[in-house]
């Protein structure tokens, strides 16, 4: 029912959203709830395609969108820590902010309405991983994805490692689980959170780069579409572990491609439209109804 | 007092920004800031104002009772719309005045049912609430998109509404400003919530809970109960509201309707930046209100651009968060 | 009231008509908008009057635009989108001396202030499907819609019949975006547009909007399929993945409404299609040439989609309306 | 307010300096201040002659000051080396380096003989090893001045021996150690020298040998305390609160193992035990708070598939052993926390509604009566000092009257005169036919007021004795597990 091309075609649509979970899973663990990934995408968006189109090269624009997610990350970072104020009601409105000001430099910028897109914009290119991809089905699936998508791959051992083994990340997650005794033992808490949400801003600074200028090549307002709150709620499954992130995204995107594929078959859209979150939603189930029992026994 | 100083504070920070904003882009701030507040409280701007109000101010309450026992319920718009289908739903069958009441009751009821099965998801099946809440708010907007498309669709027309209610069950219009009944219907919703969170042992123990949930096992509240019921109670308003909405203009189930303005999460914007206090809940819901029909109000009078418009709202929310954040850090700290 | 004041843009003397324009989303992306605003700037400049765009973003704010545009007293409010139906009906009774010109729908009852233009974009999707039907080597076409209602199923099942009236054996497999921004998310078109390539459809009708239609353009491109695009010439955007487009003429369905109310013709219902070339293919335009459309290289297909295009204007075809089944 | 008025105080390099006073008295205040988490608005610090200044722990820890705070700072879902290591990671290439964290953590484990294991979640220990755990963080950290506030608050009699053991190896190695702590008996046996703090002020400093406890008691609170006082036996009757082969299961352990006993009015029985033996299990397993096997009455009725709320109706009060998380909200209000409980009856509730002027009289009552002392009954718990929360939950518990008060570490970290307070008043209760069972660590504690004292080991009861047959010798062999034959 589905052929390689469109799981991998639904490996990089998933790019994006298992950035941003990574992000938002990092400032889980010091303790933000952060849902900001959405506006904070966006921005990576605009960035990365400005980078590339003035830089000339499409590297230019995924630099540029992680400086630009990480700047944009100190709204955020400055009102919940600095300021002591609500994250979620900063993060609503930094996603509004990202918004406006997005759209309002597409047309100061690029001296258009809402959209920019031009055929000589850099985007990224498509890598062939040597070797995979001779494999047959596999390698069709895996190989000749943009660099940004592997390196969302390598993030993920990347962050469970250092959560799990490095100083710093033991430090953080101590931040996140009590951050007054952190502070007793001279973890300097407010530097900890701050650090992981500009590191958060720099990953979906990249997610907005691979939406971008990997899966499309061209700018559009609010062209995030949902996708960082599809990303927040992969951090609330995932329970902010990595490999539980990844899990929860590739989950989300399989049975989104899934739902394309059966609206074909005569689904009406308003029901592949919920699929993901019915399949996810019964896949918890499943998992606790599991663990519930192995609790029991 | 403190408050008051520093709140104001923020919103001359957030102005004074603002009007750099607009001057940088050729606008005249002094015209500009008069058409947003002339927009949110004038003689024609307040009864915009109030009609989108109501809603906020609902759904802003509605999230905010759970809110204080610690539970946060993400699933507002599953609710809100729920309750405005199964309201068409019953209003189309039900004739007569009885119409509008059975209307009312189904939103309460369909929000209810889909909020407390929600808690029962985390109650008996271990799923977060935070989860199960906001993951069932999405299959409720699909499906009610789903009837207004097939089963329920106003054969009269090609869009993704239902049949327009029968007169006898419009909610009652106050005078000539586009506002229903269904203003004290929502007001009298935050009355008892004030009631029930100062003054009964109910809002006592839900109060209890959201200071901390072993020292609420302790007491003998049992959490699972009482996550069940708040839930119901919030579903239940956020179901009244979206009844509210489509027994009033244009009477109707539209797609979308109850989606696109954001009632849900401005709401849950104003029940946290007031830590769900009855009271705060309402002011913030109602500043809410004002500023987004004073911004709509500033794009007509001087054709501003709306992302400008959109990037001041956002701007002063950032600068009364961390006012307000200043003012609770403070008072912790003390 | 002069004319400068509060940012109104008009060439008028002030003393010519006013105009307001209200939109039901922010005009921003929307080709079908931005022609409306161009329709409304002509009418200004042809009767040397003044006009306004209220932007609205849901139907609360529709419905408080309305009013308010009611409240300044206009020579004639324009409003484009079937989301208006409702509120332009409540008005339009309790404002008779207020004229309307309601764009893209109609209200219900009929009311003398309201005159009403409407659009039969499925003549257009028809030919367009022609042209796919001609060209299609699979003899699969599809179509990729924003959302799954019958007003967008004007560009998804005209696509198929057009192309099986020319080609018995061709086939349609519309796909609908949906998602939490249907109209503004070029990843997922793009993404459902590689669906379809997979299963072997070669030509799409891309109906998701002027940004999302960018991504039906590059999947066609990536998966070397061709694409169709709708209410501007958006065959620039790709060259060479652009087949051809169903052109709406928002802008002068406006220009000749407001003139005709200004003339005193008000209250009836004009319908614009093929034959009054308020809908149309860019490859029937003389500047067909330099539109960097790929039909411009198929004159063969040209002039068969030219016939049937007479027999439409002739009556001898007629196109079904989905959204009347 | 004032919680430390120019105060002076010296302390010896080698010395192990108690610090005593009433509850509230500013000790953890002075504390905090010396650890850098807060800042004198005037005064100076010295550290081996040179003046310092912490303006956070980070600066304190760099130059040699450890501190144990009152109550825990641990991190519950990570391991005991984790949280030994916090702050100060062995690393190797980078990354954390656990073989050597843990062999460093199980070396200290060794050489101070504690009973930890480096492995276990930090989460599922029992208070005492909880205790252990925080010193170890210390240790680790080779900290030359050691600041502990109330360390052997929580643990039994034979742990804070072992504790001293270890104070005084590192006082002989030249470390400096503060120790905060209420028990005379401490002060004169590890202390050299004592400083008593009342009101912010120091009222007394003098070296600990030959010391007047008289003296000293009078130094803190400003009167006369009788510290010996012997309370009369209880007179028992109709059978309170009867549990049978109670059970509860972690995992495959059984951490309540089969237990039996019964209370009856009017009598006091004491649980001793040392900490992890299951006695916060039987506890928490009577209030309804642990689901367990076996049955559980109160009276005549049987309570056991009941939930808390039930029990408490039922006639249940209840002191836990947490008062941070389980008996207080420490944000909360004082008077709402005083009001948990009563919120569901007269007076506090009319008509329906809670009257706000009769939950703010109610907790002025009990505040006045248990003599807690706080700014107010509006301030929140949290600003309370830690032995004015343990009153004020206890207040509330006793203002309760039931039947049946099962009450866990009653007196932990409340001051020498406040704890005779707090026996009066439990004597008083069980006087007025009332049921106690109370769980103390404290062994001259349940010694000194029960009528029958039960010894737990391993989460049995190993060990029954009366009132006059009970000596600190052969519970104290019960407690490590040796009964007689
Ligand atoms: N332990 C509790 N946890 C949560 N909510 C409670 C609890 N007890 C009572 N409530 C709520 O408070 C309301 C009033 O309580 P009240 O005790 O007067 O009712 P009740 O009918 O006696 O209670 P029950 O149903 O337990 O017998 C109840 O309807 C219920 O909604
Ligand atoms: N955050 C705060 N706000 C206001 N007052 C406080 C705060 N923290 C402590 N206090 C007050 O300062 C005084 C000293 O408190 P501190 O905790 O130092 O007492 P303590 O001597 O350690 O008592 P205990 O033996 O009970 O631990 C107390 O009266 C307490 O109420
Ligand atoms: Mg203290
Ligand atoms: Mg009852």
């Amino acid at each position: 029912m589905m052929d390689a091309a469109l799981f991998a075609s639904a490996l990089g649509a998933l790019t994006p959203i298992l950035f941003a979970a990574l992000a938002g899973a990092l400032c889980q663990r010091a303790g933000v709830f952060n849902i900001s990934l959405e506006g904070t995408m966006l921005v990576g968006c605009f960035a990365g395609v400005a980078g590339s189109w003035y830089g000339g090269s499409v590297w230019v624009g995924v630099l540029a969108a992680a400086l630009a997610g990480t700047a944009y990350s100190l709204v955020l970072a400055v009102g919940t820590i600095t300021f002591r104020g609500d994250a979620v009601v900063l993060g609503v409105a930094v996603n509004l902010l990202a918004v406006g000001l997005t759209s309002f430099l597409v047309q100061t910028v690029f001296g258009t309405r809402g959209t920019f897109s031009d055929p000589a914009l850099a985007g990224l290119d498509p890598l062939t991983v040597p070797g995979l991809s001779e494999v047959p089905f596999l390698g069709e699936v895996l190989s000749g994805h943009s660099a940004l998508v592997y390196l969302s791959w390598l993030a993920v051992p990347v962050l469970a490692v250092f959560l799990g083994r490095h100083p710093w990340g033991l430090r953080l997650r101590g931040v996140g689980e009590r951050p007054e005794a952190a502070a007793s033992l001279g973890v300097p808490v407010d530097r900890y959170r701050y650090g992981a949400i500009l590191a958060a801003g720099a990953l979906c600074g990249l997610a907005g780069a691979q939406l971008a200028l990997g899966n499309v090549t061209l700018f559009s307002e609010n062209m995030t579409a949902g996708r960082g709150w599809i990303a927040v709620v992969a951090v609330l499954l995932g329970r902010a572990l990595p490999y539980g992130v990844l899990a929860a995204a590739v989950l989300f995107g399989l049975a989104e491609a899934a739902g394309f594929r059966l609206q074909g078959l005569g689904l009406p859209q308003q029901a592949t439209d919920a699929a993901p979150y019915v399949v996810t939603l019964v896949a918890l189930f499943v998992f606790s109804a599991r663990r519930t029992v192995k609790r029991s026994t | 007092m403190r408050g008051l100083r520093t709140t104001a504070l923020a919103v001359l920070a957030a102005a004074l920004l603002g009007a750099v904003l607009l001057a940088a882009t050729g606008a005249n701030p002094l015209v500009a800031f008069e058409s947003i507040v002339v927009g949110a409280f004038g003689p024609d701007g307040l009864p915009d104002t109030l009609a989108y109000a109501v809603p906020v101010a609902g759904m802003a309450t509605a999230l905010a009772i759970p809110l204080r026992a610690g539970l946060v319920n993400l699933g507002g718009e599953g609710q809100l719309v729920l309750g405005a289908i199964s309201a068409v739903a019953v209003g189309l069958q039900v004739p007569g005045v009885l119409g509008i009441v059975a209307a009312l009751l189904a939103g309460v009821l369909a929000g209810a049912l889909y909020a407390a099965f929600a808690a029962v998801c985390e109650t008996a099946l271990g799923v977060p609430l935070l989860v199960s809440t906001l993951l069932l708010s999405y299959p409720a907007v699909s499906l009610a998109a789903y009837l207004v498309r097939f089963p329920m669709r106003d054969p009269g027309s090609s869009l993704p509404q239902s049949e327009q209610l029968p007169p006898d069950v419009h909610l009652p219009a106050l005078a000539d400003t586009g506002l229903t009944a269904g203003l004290f219907l929502v007001l009298a919703a935050v009355v008892v919530y004030a009631v029930v969170d100062a003054r009964t042992p109910a809002g006592f123990e839900a109060r209890v809970t959201g200071w901390g949930p072993r020292f609420a096992q302790y007491a003998g509240i049992d959490r699972p109960r009482l996550t069940v019921r708040l839930l119901a109670c919030s579903g239940g308003l956020a179901g009244l509201v979206g009844a509210v909405v489509v027994l009033g203009f244009p009477y109707r189930f539209i797609d979308g309707a109850l989606i696109t303005p954001q009632y849900t999460w401005i709401g849950l914007l104003a029940a946290l930046l007031a830590a769900a206090s009855p009271l705060g809940t309402l002011l913030a819901a109602l500043f809410f209100a004002a500023l987004t029909s004073g911004g709509f109000a500033l794009e007509r009078a001087t054709q501003v651009p709306r992302e400008l418009t959109a990037v001041l709202q956002a701007v002063l929310i950032i600068f009364l968060a961390a006012a307000t954040g200043l003012l609770r850090g403070r008072k912790g700290a003390a | 009231n002069s004319p400068d004041e509060g940012g109104s843009s008009g060439t008028g003397d002030g003393n010519g008509p006013s105009l307001v324009l209200v939109t039901p989303n922010p005009v921003g992306v929307n080709d079908f908008l931005k022609l409306a605003v161009e329709g409304i700037e002509k009418a200004a400049e042809d009767s040397g009057g003044t006009q306004k765009v209220y932007q609205s973003t849901d139907p609360a704010s529709i419905q408080q635009n309305v009013v308010a545009a009611v409240r300044d007293e206009p020579d004639v409010i324009v409003a484009v989108g079937f989301n208006f139906a409702d509120v332009v009906a409540q008005q339009a009774e309790q404002h008779p001396e207020q004229q309307f010109l309601f764009v893209d729908s109609c209200t219900e009852k009929t009311y003398p202030n309201v005159t009403c233009a409407v659009f039969r974009e499925y003549e257009g999707v028809f030919l367009a499907g022609a042209e796919a039907g001609l060209l299609t080597k699979s003899n699969k076409v599809g179509a990729i819609v924003a959302l799954d209602t019958p007003q967008f199923r004007r560009y998804s099942t005209p696509f198929g019949e057009g192309a099986k009236q020319v080609k018995p054996a061709a086939s349609l497999s519309p796909l609908f975006i949906g998602g939490s921004n249907p109209f503004n998310d070029p990843g997922r078109a793009k993404q459902l547009t590689a669906t379809l390539a997979a299963q072997g459809v070669d030509y799409v009708m891309g109906a998701a909007s002027a940004s999302g239609n960018l991504g039906v353009f590059e999947a066609a491109k990536e998966r070397g399929i061709f694409a169709f695009g709708v209410d501007a010439n958006q065959c620039p955007a790709s060259p060479g993945q652009v087949v051809d487009n169903v052109i709406k003429r928002t802008n002068v369905v406006i220009a000749d409404g407001v003139a005709a109310i200004l003339d005193g013709e008000q209250g009836e219902t004009r319908s614009y299609g093929v034959k009054e070339d308020g809908i149309s293919l860019t490859g029937l335009q003389p500047e067909v040439e330099s539109s960097q459309c790929v039909i411009a290289d198929h004159p063969d297909v040209l002039e068969q989609v030219g016939k049937l295009r007479d027999d439409i204007v002739a009556g001898t075809i007629s196109v079904d309306d989905p959204a009347q089944s | 307010m004032l919680a430390n008025d120019h105060v002076d105080l010296t302390v010896a390099a080698g010395e192990i300096h108690a610090l005593m006073g009433e509850n509230g008295a500013g000790k953890s205040t002075l504390m905090s201040i010396l650890y850098g988490l807060l800042r004198p608005d005037a005064g100076t610090i010295e550290l081996a002659g040179r003046e310092v200044s912490f303006d956070s722990p980070a600066r304190a820890i760099a130059a040699g000051v450890g501190m144990v705070q009152q109550g825990f700072a641990l991190f519950d879902s990570m391991s005991v080396v984790d949280n030994v290591v916090y702050g100060a990671e062995p690393t190797r290439r980078g990354l954390l380096d656990r073989r050597a964290a843990t062999a460093a953590v199980r070396e200290l484990i060794e050489r101070h003989e504690l009973r930890l294991r480096p492995g276990d979640r930090a989460g599922d220990l029992p208070v005492g090893s909880r205790q252990q755990v925080e010193i170890l963080k210390l240790l680790y950290r080779q900290a030359r001045v050691l600041v502990l506030d109330e360390p052997t608050a929580v643990l039994t009699p034979a742990e804070a021996d072992r504790l001293f053991v270890v104070l005084r190896e590192l006082a002989a190695d030249g470390r400096t150690v503060l120790l905060v702590t209420h028990k005379l008996h401490e002060v004169t046996a590890v202390g050299e020298a004592v400083t008593v703090l009342r009101d912010g002020r120091v009222t007394m400093t003098a070296p600990t040998r030959g010391l007047d406890q008289g003296r000293l008691a009078a130094a803190m609170t400003g009167r006369e305390v009788d510290l010996d006082r012997v309370y009369p036996p209880g007179r028992p009757g109709a059978e309170a609160l009867t549990v049978r082969n109670l059970t509860v299961r972690r995992g495959d352990r059984r951490v309540l193992d089969d237990v039996s006993l019964t209370v009856r009015a009017g009598e006091i029985v004491g649980v001793a035990g040392v900490a992890g033996n299951g006695q916060t299990e039987l506890v928490a397993a009577i209030a309804g708070l642990l689901p367990a096997d076996g049955t559980v009455r109160l009276g005549e009725r049987d309570v056991h598939a009941l939930g808390v709320r039930e029990r408490r109706a039922a006639g249940l009060a209840h002191v836990p052993e947490d008062r941070g998380e389980v008996g207080a909200a420490p944000t909360a209000r004082l008077a709402d926390n005083l009001a948990v409980g009563f919120h569901r009856r007269p007076p506090l509730l009319r008509r329906g509604l809670l009257r706000p002027e009769a939950v703010r009289d109610h907790a002025e009552r009990i505040v006045t009566r248990f003599g807690v002392r706080a700014p107010g009954v509006s301030a929140p718990m949290r600003t309370l000092s830690g032995g004015n929360q343990q009153k004020a939950i206890l207040g509330r518990e006793l203002a309760q009257e039931a039947p049946v008060l099962v009450v866990e570490q009653p007196t932990r970290g409340v001051d020498i005169g406040a704890v005779v307070g707090i026996h009066t008043e439990l004597v008083a209760y069980r006087d007025a036919g009332h049921a106690i069972l109370l769980v103390s660590a404290e062994l001259s504690e349940v010694l000194g007021l029960s009528d029958r004292v039960l010894v737990m080991y391993e989460g049995r009861v190993v060990a029954e004795f009366a009132k006059d047959e009970a000596d600190a010798e052969a519970i104290g062999l019960a407690m490590a597990g040796v009964t007689a034959p």
